[in-house]
């Protein structure tokens, strides 16, 4: 086969860490890539290198202007901070503060997930491993939240599995990286569940 | 009884599958030859019984329905031989077709180019249908794919470069985009892309 | 179902009881007694893949007859008798499925379908959703590794074909998910 | 359409210093609760795009990859190739590793000029290389995913070649359908050889669905999957847009479905995650309202 069998039914981890990645967050480049036009005249005929990309957009990294924000697709920001380039912006969700507020809700609301963005496992745990310094708070304490918070929602989606059936389920708010994690479990249930339903679903077409 | 034989085929190919499930690679027990060809012999017995049945029937006219039974069971029994025969079959194609896509491939196919196939556990047949798909692998990464490299790794790329350390003394090793001397525990910083064959072959490994 | 699905060719495989609604010589093989007729309402184990076409053909209506039977008549396997059904129902959970059958909800869905069992399919529905439960509880908190199947206690030995694999996948799921989680 | 090669290299070579008015407008940092970064991505390309003409930038090209790769990976049938986005992508690969060889070579000679800018060129040169290998990534996954389908439907392929609304070449590549016919054609050889050949001839057939087992095997149209509801244009365009959507009584927009096997109604709002069969949700993942996640 040409694709393994454990990706033929779901992604990997690593798959859904890439489509993420692609997402935009904001950085403080320590660099100044723009020039002014004259600049560029003047040095014709030495160019200067210019970014040019098939996946990202290019115009910000050939904007970019030390210390002021711009923003750039994760992997982009990722690259630049590992080179000493940029300080990477946190997501505003992304402090001790607001993840508390989180928990809160998660707790008062058995019933629902708070809206957290549907990448916020990914970018945490990326961020928490190539960022660090430049989150606000201690990286360990907010590992700490981001951890509670996993194991919340992992107890409520476990609790809500009862409600598994044949014909469909409803899951807002739950994010990429959870339901990655669940689609082999919920899919090869359900779809049992179909077919067993469907074994006597000819009778009921006849009534 | 009828089925019986190839039954154990089957089996033979459940635990096949499973041994390839629990190990996450591929893997190919030794081809049944005998209870292949146990399995065609009952079915030329079948047949004879049918065409012997059917002639009886011409003959003296027995009671339609008893004959029509007899003749129903020997339909059925060769259609379930034939089933077993083919999903066994097509089991290890299926495996054949992994392997060839993945570094198995190019090993067996490599051993088989040099007369070491002889005791291989592969049937003469599926010899020649692992190199004829080999071939159109091959033929389907030129072309308009030349540069994708469709037998690449289906891992998402996280960095471009990485960190490596040397298992095996290999001396230089002439990649596409450069010359690697290849010391045992040596460790070097190179292009993903460049050492991936390399990591796949053992030669090194990711830090 | 695909053609070439080992499971269901082996679900298949599985023998249901019978009972012959007209003698037939020369199948006294198919009751282990070969070179010798099978008799009319004598009962015989068959393989599921020739009772379930059996069961549901038979001789072509003759003119004056008004209604033929199949050759075979199928039985309430052990597997879905009431005893069976009343311990499913009474705790799914600690029910040994794989020793009534390995294919157990295959088999079930095929039964269902043969004899339109709506209550059947009503138990299993019932059944398949707890047991999940704890298949998943169980394919979340083994040690991502340790061999799973052989310090897994008594329950993921009670498995069926079906429970096994969403069992492995989802395994499998928690575990990558686990070391994505531990890199760097 | 034939696919213009000028007007992507203009595309890719487009003045870029002018400054971007994207960027200055957005000021997304400052919502409490994250909001949807493929939304805010798509917004900003929806932008982009009419600032340009007609030709889809490489971004956009890429994004609609994104979503063809990960529609296809969750999709129980092969969808359809999308022949001029692949057409670009392929060609626009072949440029850009041009392009870096070019720039990587240009790289080496400054550095013996004038090491300073040889330092500051390395690291676009090093973004450029992991922008296109993330490139490279999704094709191949894309292909190969693909192959795989090709070959789990090979026998149903063939068959649906006569009466199916698309026709195959439409919905392969040529690749594909070459590699449809090769692959079938050694598979059936290797069964031929070992089994079917050695059995009376009404038993050789292996596309035959009159025995008790059909031979054939199709995709499962009504297999669960993943959903998300984006609306017109994967959210690129303004809800209102779309006579298909309405408003329930909460002023909450939804495509009503209904799930034929059980007779169902379902109303599936703009921006829900749901589990529910593809069958129920295949017109709006190719109509690009919903994408399988």
């Amino acid at each position: 086969m040409s694709l393994p069998k454990t990706l033929q039914q779901t992604f990997s981890p690593e798959e859904i860490q890439f489509i993420v990645e692609n997402e935009p967050i904001r950085i403080f480049p320590r660099i100044t890539v723009r020039s002014t036009v004259r600049q560029r005249r003047q040095r014709s005929s030495q160019q200067q290198m210019r970014w040019r990309l098939v996946t990202a957009e290019e115009t910000p990294l050939n904007n970019m202007v030390a210390t002021q924000t711009t923003e750039v697709a994760l992997w982009l920001a990722l690259l630049l901070k590992q080179q000493g380039k940029c300080s990477i912006v946190p997501p505003v969700w992304l402090t001790l503060k607001q993840l508390q507020m989180y928990i809160d809700y998660e707790l008062k609301n058995p019933g629902r997930f708070s809206d957290l963005p549907m990448s916020w496992l990914v970018v945490a745990q990326l961020l928490f491993n190539r960022a660090a310094d430049d989150l606000q708070d201690p990286v360990h304490l907010l590992r700490g939240k981001i951890q509670d918070l996993r194991e919340i929602r992992q107890g409520k989606i476990f609790q809500g599995l009862k409600q598994l059936n044949e014909s469909h389920l409803q899951l807002d708010n739950l994010s990429i990286l959870e339901i990655n994690e669940l689609r082999p479990f919920v899919l090869g249930v359900m779809n049992k569940l179909k077919d067993l339903h469907a074994s006597v679903a000819d009778e009921e077409e006849g009534a | 009884m009828y089925g019986d034989l190839v039954n154990k085929l089957v089996l033979e190919a459940k635990r096949a599958q499973q041994l390839n499930e629990s190990s996450k690679s591929e893997h190919l027990p030794m081809y049944q030859d005998d209870l292949v060809r146990n399995t065609l012999r009952e079915i030329e017995q079948l047949k004879r019984d049918a065409e012997l049945l059917k002639s009886q029937q011409e003959l003296n006219q027995v009671e339609d329905k008893v004959a029509r039974c007899q003749h129903f069971v020997t339909l059925l029994c060769m259609e379930r031989n034939k089933r077993g025969l083919l999903a066994y079959q097509k089991l290890r194609s299926d495996t054949l077709d992994a392997m060839a896509w993945n570094k198995h491939g190019l090993d067996s196919v490599t051993a088989l180019a040099a007369g070491e196939g002889a005791d291989a556990s592969l049937s003469h047949q599926e010899e020649e249908y692992l190199k004829d798909y080999t071939q159109i692998i091959a033929d389907m990464k030129s072309g308009e794919f030349t540069d994708i490299d469709l037998s690449g790794s289906l891992t998402p790329p996280s960095d471009v470069f990485i960190d490596v350390r040397v298992l095996k003394d290999a001396g230089e090793i002439q990649t596409e985009y450069g010359v690697f001397n290849l010391i045992k525990d040596s460790q070097f910083f190179a292009r993903q892309a460049d050492v991936e064959r390399l990591i796949q072959q053992g030669f090194l490994q990711r830090l | 179902m695909s053609y070439y699905d080992i499971d269901d060719i082996l679900a298949d495989s599985t023998k249901v009881p019978c009972k012959f609604n007209c003698s037939v010589p020369g199948l006294g093989y198919l009751e282990g007694n070969a070179g010798h007729p099978i008799k009319k309402d004598s009962k015989a184990e068959l393989p599921l893949w020739l009772a379930r076409i059996l069961a549901i053909i038979g001789a072509e209506t003759v003119e004056n007859e008004e209604e033929e039977l199949p050759f075979v008549e199928l039985m309430v396997p052990d597997l879905f008798s009431s005893r069976v059904l009343n311990a499913i129902k009474s705790s799914p959970t600690s029910l040994d499925v794989h020793s009534l059958s390995a294919h157990f909800y295959e088999l079930a869905i095929k039964w269902a379908t043969l004899f339109s069992d709506r209550r059947l399919v009503n138990v299993l529905n019932t059944m398949m959703i707890e047991r999940a439960q704890e298949v998943n509880n169980h394919a979340l908190s083994i040690p991502a590794d340790s061999a799973p199947a052989l310090q897994s206690g008594t329950f993921l030995l009670t498995l069926d074909e079906f429970e096994k694999r969403i069992f492995r996948d989802s395994h499998t799921s928690y575990k990558d998910m686990k070391s994505w989680m531990l890199r760097k | 359409m034939d696919i213009d090669i000028d007007d992507i290299l203009a595309e890719l070579d487009r003045d870029t210093t002018a400054v971007d008015q994207t960027l200055t407008s957005q000021g997304n940092d400052t919502t409490v609760v994250g909001s949807d970064a493929v939304g805010d991505l798509v917004a900003k390309q929806q932008a982009a795009a009419a600032q340009t003409a007609a030709p889809p930038s490489p971004v956009q090209d890429f994004n609609d990859l994104l979503v063809a790769w990960r529609n296809e990976r969750m999709c129980p049938e092969i969808l359809a190739y999308p022949h001029l986005l692949m057409a670009r992508t392929l060609r626009r690969v072949q440029q850009q590793m041009e392009h870096i060889e070019c720039v990587s070579m240009g790289f080496y000679e400054d550095e013996t000029r004038d090491a300073a800018s040889a330092v500051a060129n390395k690291l676009p040169l090093l973004c450029m290389e992991a922008d296109l290998e993330r490139l490279k990534f999704v094709v191949r996954s894309y292909i190969r995913c693909r192959l795989s389908k090709v070959d789990k439907f090979s026998l149903y392929l063939r068959q649906l070649d006569t009466q199916q609304p698309v026709p195959l070449t439409e919905l392969l590549s040529s690749k594909e359908l070459e590699y449809h016919e090769r692959h079938f054609t050694i598979l059936l050889k290797l069964l031929n050889s070992t089994i079917l050949k050695h059995m009376p001839p009404e038993l050789q057939a292996i596309d035959d669905n009159e025995g008790s087992v059909p031979m054939v095997e199709g995709p499962d149209l009504a297999s669960f999957v993943f959903v998300r509801v984006t609306g017109p244009d994967l959210g690129r365009s303004a809800p209102d847009t779309d006579p298909t959507l309405e408003i329930n009584d909460e002023g909450v927009r939804f495509y009503p479905v209904y799930i034929q096997e059980l007779r169902e109604e379902v109303e599936l709002t703009v921006d829900g995650i749901y589990v529910m069969r593809y069958n129920v949700v295949q017109e709006l993942v190719q109509a690009r309202k919903a994408i399988l996640i």
